[in-house]
């Protein structure tokens, strides 16, 4: 028995942060053999910032976001940008009055207010980075370049659409547009965001035996930090630097519940990043070029270091949490306030003001997007409900008992065929 | 006094009776205070019972439900609102791990009195990730019971009992019947957890069901009626315990027996029915129990994919005619 | 060339074949990697295969699977150990809402080519927590499939199966039988997922099983076959899909059946192959089907109320004698 | 189509916290109504440290714990604790040599080097705080006053253990001795902690109208930090407000996995109470004294409070994970070098060098406990094997289908009728 064997003189005190404090990422406690912690710490050569004093008073150094870019995309890039903006509130008024007239079922949560965040991030990354999101999904989708007939086809549940009607407006799913849906339950998808990252790092990496070429955007909402998954989606990010940009699209609200009183630290999201050494920052997600500013130099950086980040979005869903929702937990100043500040009315207005377009240009503009989505609504009317065998397909891939095997929705098999004629 | 009220109101009765009676009793779930509950099944219990007793909760099934287990060890005797069981898969280490298992695990020192309760089943097109009807998947672990009430007068008294009952109770419960109306007693009343009741009498087929399809099975029973099939209609009022002997009784009366599970097939309380009819019935039974459930797909979007899904009047009646030989 | 290699090696070999076929294909779970696997499956791949695709994972049984899940969809084919099944109610939502219900859910557009694989089923007196029969539960869902190896041969090849499946495949280990020897191919081959074999060929009652328990009715065989009971033992290798024919086959020639099935009895495997074999053979059973499960109790911890409590070969040759009028 | 509306002016940048920075916890995004942020947010006043010009860094104030306290208990208590160490250290000496014999089985994890943790953390609590951890658990149940008697019997699988026998090394519980297991699922025991805490703070604000009386102590292993019930459980006592003390045992590995390997943030662990508002602290666990110095101020605080907190507490495992881990991933140098600060060992030497013990008393203290262990595994093993009608016996606390109800166990009926008697 070693009951004595001690003796009682603490060694080196790598314990207790609260007396010695580094700004390098402090060493793990005591003598612990850590082969992998410096592969596990974060690069902070460039973006540590803050002076050694701050150490003192036991706050630990943080992986501070790249500088928001001050340049402002060329008036074409901004065009399409309305445009893209336009396009998902006009899909989102004929969702609603869709769901209103019974075209539409199930749950509807859409994206009016949000769009600056889905355009201003899928805008500031290449096509080739993987996107998904929860099932306020429609904007990311249309973003990532879905045919609208494609995507109220699917509202409508026909066979048109993305999903062949299967997956219903939560689920938008565009493979070809590296769209990976559109998921129903609440922070299931960050780790699902993980695992992109983690594959095209592979494909890059291991596979191809080159350098990590693409980021992955993971979009959830505020509610959705409070989900386990969320906290295990981080860590794994960050210990396996899977590069992995999670988009907090923070509206204020998860259905009633206003953020503050469902999640701690809710003024001050973007610091859960600290517990897992991560770059984080907050970005106002109400301006299109805003986004683009901060998030262009965010996932340059990601893709260089192939490591993650977390994104505080601050914005607002203009609309309920879904048609069933009487919004009675917020007050009209509040909503007002809100909407003054209405990404595509701050956007036309930047335009306008530097001349790159006039007020009849965006009207214009506007007529053109109407027409295409009523086009899309008469398209997806025209669609066929899935013939009842459609049950039984997807899902599996193979032929068994019922089961008849799977095969591509239309409009990627016309994709594929265009492909094969162009 | 008896009254027409909605099912969600029976269960919103019977909490509040026991939340007036219990001060250990209290609610919490994602949107049951302020927001009345995302279904309304909680309307107005904030008010009554402030925000200590209703407690609306992040979006955290697992913590939330670990948190009502532990404060359940403890004394305390919560009701936990699953916005829908579908969501419960998040939770089912605590739910499944936790709950059904303390008392065991201790020894009989700490037991774990609490209520699990919410949506189960498809609501309207709401797709895979929304439509799970968990029965089949939780009904396989011992050391809980789960009721399954299909009208708002069992739901009170049900769901009453769950509340007093010393064992972990899952409430299933149907976004499609909330409105649904019916009888309903204003003062308290418990309905035993465990038995069945027979909603229609009959001679020629047994037609067992859960929740639900009670009322498909109900009309199925009118249509082959005119048919000339008079079906006995058993509703399960709980799965666990399972009522076996009023199951059995009315077959070896009626000597053919159909089951009807909103689950899917495989490794289903579809298939325990059966199964054990079989077992009890057997020298009674003149053709094997058919069993009607959810088609074996995940949950499709589309309306006309869904009620093709759905265990439908349509299937029912086409089990009980194959079953009778009326085929 | 065949050899005897330990059932930890057969699953060794599929892996380690599967990887050097197919750069897309890696390994991930807790401890596969420096530790050479809790239970030394994966001895010797990290060294094989670096560190990038042998991949040591925190305790986030949610988030790995998901993440492995992820990468499925983009086109990798992930092997995902879970130390053991029992820890995969904290990832009972990836697994179950994501893998097997991704193709239907888009429509076809993506597959989620995935094996899930661990220890099922009771160890030695792990308790009630670590104890785990997870096919009841598991086998429910549509769009998964689940095979459960019964010895090193069928390890192989049926793992190799799963791993070249582009549907999520979850296999059901067993840490009693890692150690257990048989005779095993050195080169790659497939066991096609769906086909169940005769272990031992019968006239006068059909046992099936699956996995571990397989071997419990070998042995129950034996002793019967003293008492002049001569039974047919089959082996289902995969519980979904279910080699119903085979079974069927087996039961219309000895009108006999006792099932075998080592999860809870309730809404189980055992009730599924129960309620199909009286389906598929109503005219040719002479008794109805007999169930041996596992106790309907959470797992006790000591060592006597475990041997009581598994479905051992006692309860077997008990089942068999009542189902066949030898009590 | 309100595409036009907005202003594209910023209202006052709520947003961005890199703009505006103060030491008061920040207020959530924009005008989103925040009725409950006042509740949710840390109670700063005596405990925020740091100057104002940290926040220019993008530092959030964090809740820091109180200073620990400077001086030593008295010699009894300290002696009371020699004695409770050497009672869980010779505890876990004879379970090995039980678990080589086969008298005991499944997975047994000693808490050989961490008894400073289970005993000092015990030590400043009350008698009336629960209890709860995970696996490693025969410490802190002999900590709270478990006979080692019916511990060892519950090793041992017989009826007389803790939980007849039914529970095993995983799952000890002793409700009278408000310890609530004992649970073998990594990070389940996490929302249980919180819950015992929801439940004393229930009980004693809500059901009997008075202040909160009770800290509940929820231990945890480093490898659990990684679980997402870890991350709920923290939120949910955040958001809540409930009075549990989190306290990671870092002994630097989850089995062969040292801590920064799956663990982001491993160096600095308390800072993933900064994502929270939670007060954190780190602690040396190696030293009961230290822990009890550190442990008291802060649970007295959680007490007046009612508030949680998160400690990461740093110590070693002497042994293998369990009895089947060889340890090959740690080298005998870091072993050699921790065992030289072997609690007992320190606190020996404490007491001798003060003059409060003689080596002679320590020796004598020694030989008593070796005896007490050695009766206590005489009896465990006299103890029966539960009889096979225990399988269907509390499962259900009422008797129906093969169940046949609950009833207490031997040690605590004993326990009630020597009250009856006393
Ligand atoms: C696990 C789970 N729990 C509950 C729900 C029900 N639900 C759907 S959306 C939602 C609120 C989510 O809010 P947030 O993450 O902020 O996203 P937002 O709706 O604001 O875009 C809830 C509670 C769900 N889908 N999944
Ligand atoms: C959910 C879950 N996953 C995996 C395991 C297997 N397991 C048991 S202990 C352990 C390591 C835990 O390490 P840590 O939390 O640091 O505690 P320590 O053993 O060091 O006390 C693992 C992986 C488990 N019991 N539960
Ligand atoms: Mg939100
Ligand atoms: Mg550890």
């Amino acid at each position: 028995m070693a009951i004595l064997a001690g003796s009682a003189r603490l060694k080196e005190p790598t314990f207790g942060r609260q007396e010695t404090m580094t700004m390098a990422p402090s060493t793990p406690p005591g003598d612990h053999s850590t082969p992998a912690a410096a592969d596990a710490a974060p690069d902070t050569q460039d973006t540590v910032h803050g002076p050694a004093s701050a150490a003192a008073y036991g706050q630990q150094p943080r992986v501070v976001a790249p500088r928001p870019l001050n340049s402002t995309p060329p008036p074409d890039t901004l065009k399409q940008w309305l445009r893209d903006m336009m396009l998902i509130r006009e899909f989102e008024i004929r969702s609603m009055q869709a769901y209103q007239n019974k075209l539409a079922g199930g749950f509807l949560h859409v994206y009016n207010g949000q769009e600056a965040v889905a355009v201003g991030c899928i805008g500031a990354a290449k096509h080739k980075d993987p996107v998904v999101t929860a099932y306020r999904d429609h904007g990311h989708a249309l973003a990532r370049g879905m045919d609208p007939k494609v995507g109220m086809a699917e509202l409508f549940g026909r066979i048109g659409g993305c999903a062949k009607g299967k997956g219903g407006s939560m689920h938008f799913f565009d493979a070809n547009n590296q769209m990976y849906g559109g998921h129903g339950i609440v922070g299931a998808q960050t780790p699902l965001g993980a695992g992109l990252a983690f594959a095209t790092k592979y494909e890059d990496e291991v596979i191809n035996g080159g350098d990590n070429t693409r980021v992955s955007l993971c979009f959830l909402g505020d509610g959705a930090i409070n989900q386990g998954a969320f906290h295990e989606a981080l860590n794994l990010a960050s210990v396996l630097s899977l590069p992995v940009i999670f988009v907090i699209e923070n509206n204020g609200y998860s259905m009633g519940t206003a953020t503050a009183r469902g999640t701690a630290g809710a003024g001050h999201l973007e610091d859960k990043a600290i517990g897992y050494d991560m770059c984080s920052t907050t970005i106002d997600g109400m301006d299109v070029i805003t986004v683009w500013q901060a998030m262009k130099p965010l996932i340059d950086w990601c893709r260089e270091h192939s490591k993650p980040a977390l994104v505080d979005m601050q914005c607002y869903r203009f609309k309920g949490h879904s048609m069933s929702d009487p919004r009675k937990y917020r007050s009209h100043d509040e909503e007002h306030g809100w909407e003054s500040e209405d990404p595509i009315g701050r956007l036309a207005n930047h335009l306008t003001e530097t001349g790159a377009m006039t007020a009849d240009d965006i009207k214009a503009m506007g007529k053109t997007i109407r027409g295409e989505i009523r086009a899309a609504v008469d398209w997806a009317k025209a669609s066929p409900e899935p013939g009842i065998e459609e049950l039984h397909h997807d899902v599996y891939t193979d032929t068994w008992g019922p089961y008849t095997g799977t095969s591509l929705p239309e409009f990627m098999q016309r994709r594929a065929s265009d492909r094969g004629n162009g | 006094m008896v009254r027409e009220i909605e099912f969600r109101d029976a269960l919103r009765e019977a909490m509040s009776d026991a939340m007036r009676d219990d001060k250990r009793v209290f609610l919490c779930g994602e949107e049951v205070a302020q927001y009345n509950g995302a279904y309304k099944v909680s309307r107005g219990m904030l008010e009554e019972f402030g925000p200590r007793r209703v407690i609306d909760t992040p979006i955290s099934e697992s913590g939330f439900a670990g948190m009502a287990i532990g404060a359940a060890m403890l004394g305390l005797r919560p009701i936990v609102e699953f916005m829908s069981w579908s969501f419960s898969l998040v939770a089912a280490d605590p739910i499944l791990n936790n709950a059904p298992k303390m008392l065991y695990m201790s020894g009989g020192q700490l037991g774990c009195p609490i209520v699990f309760r919410g949506n189960d089943g498809a609501g309207g097109q709401l797709g895979s990730t929304h439509s799970w009807c968990v029965e089949s998947l939780y009904a396989n672990v011992p050391g809980l019971k789960m009721i399954i009430p299909s009208n708002p007068y069992d739901a009170k008294g049900l769901l009453s009992s769950a509340i007093k009952d010393d064992n972990p109770v899952f409430c299933l419960e149907s976004e499609r019947m909330l409105a649904l109306k019916g009888d309903v007693p204003e003062e308290a009343y418990d309905i035993p957890i465990g038995k069945a009741v027979v909603r229609r009498p009959g001679t020629d087929c047994t037609i067992v069901s859960f929740g639900r399809p009670v009322h498909f099975a109900m009309e199925a029973a009118e249509t082959l009626a005119a048919e000339g099939i008079d079906c006995e209609v058993i509703d399960g009022r709980s799965i666990k315990p399972l009522d076996r002997e009023t199951i059995a009784a009315s077959v070896r009366k009626t000597n053919y027996c159909v089951v009807v599970d909103q689950s899917w097939s495989f490794s289903s309380v579809g298939s325990e029915v059966a199964a054990e009819v079989h077992r009890l019935c057997f020298d009674d039974l003149d053709n094997h129990v058919h069993r009607v459930h959810n088609d074996d797909v995940p949950a499709p979007y589309a309306w006309n994919l869904e009620q093709e899904m759905l265990p439908n009047t349509r299937k029912i009646c086409e089990a009980v005619r194959a079953c009778t030989y009326n085929a």
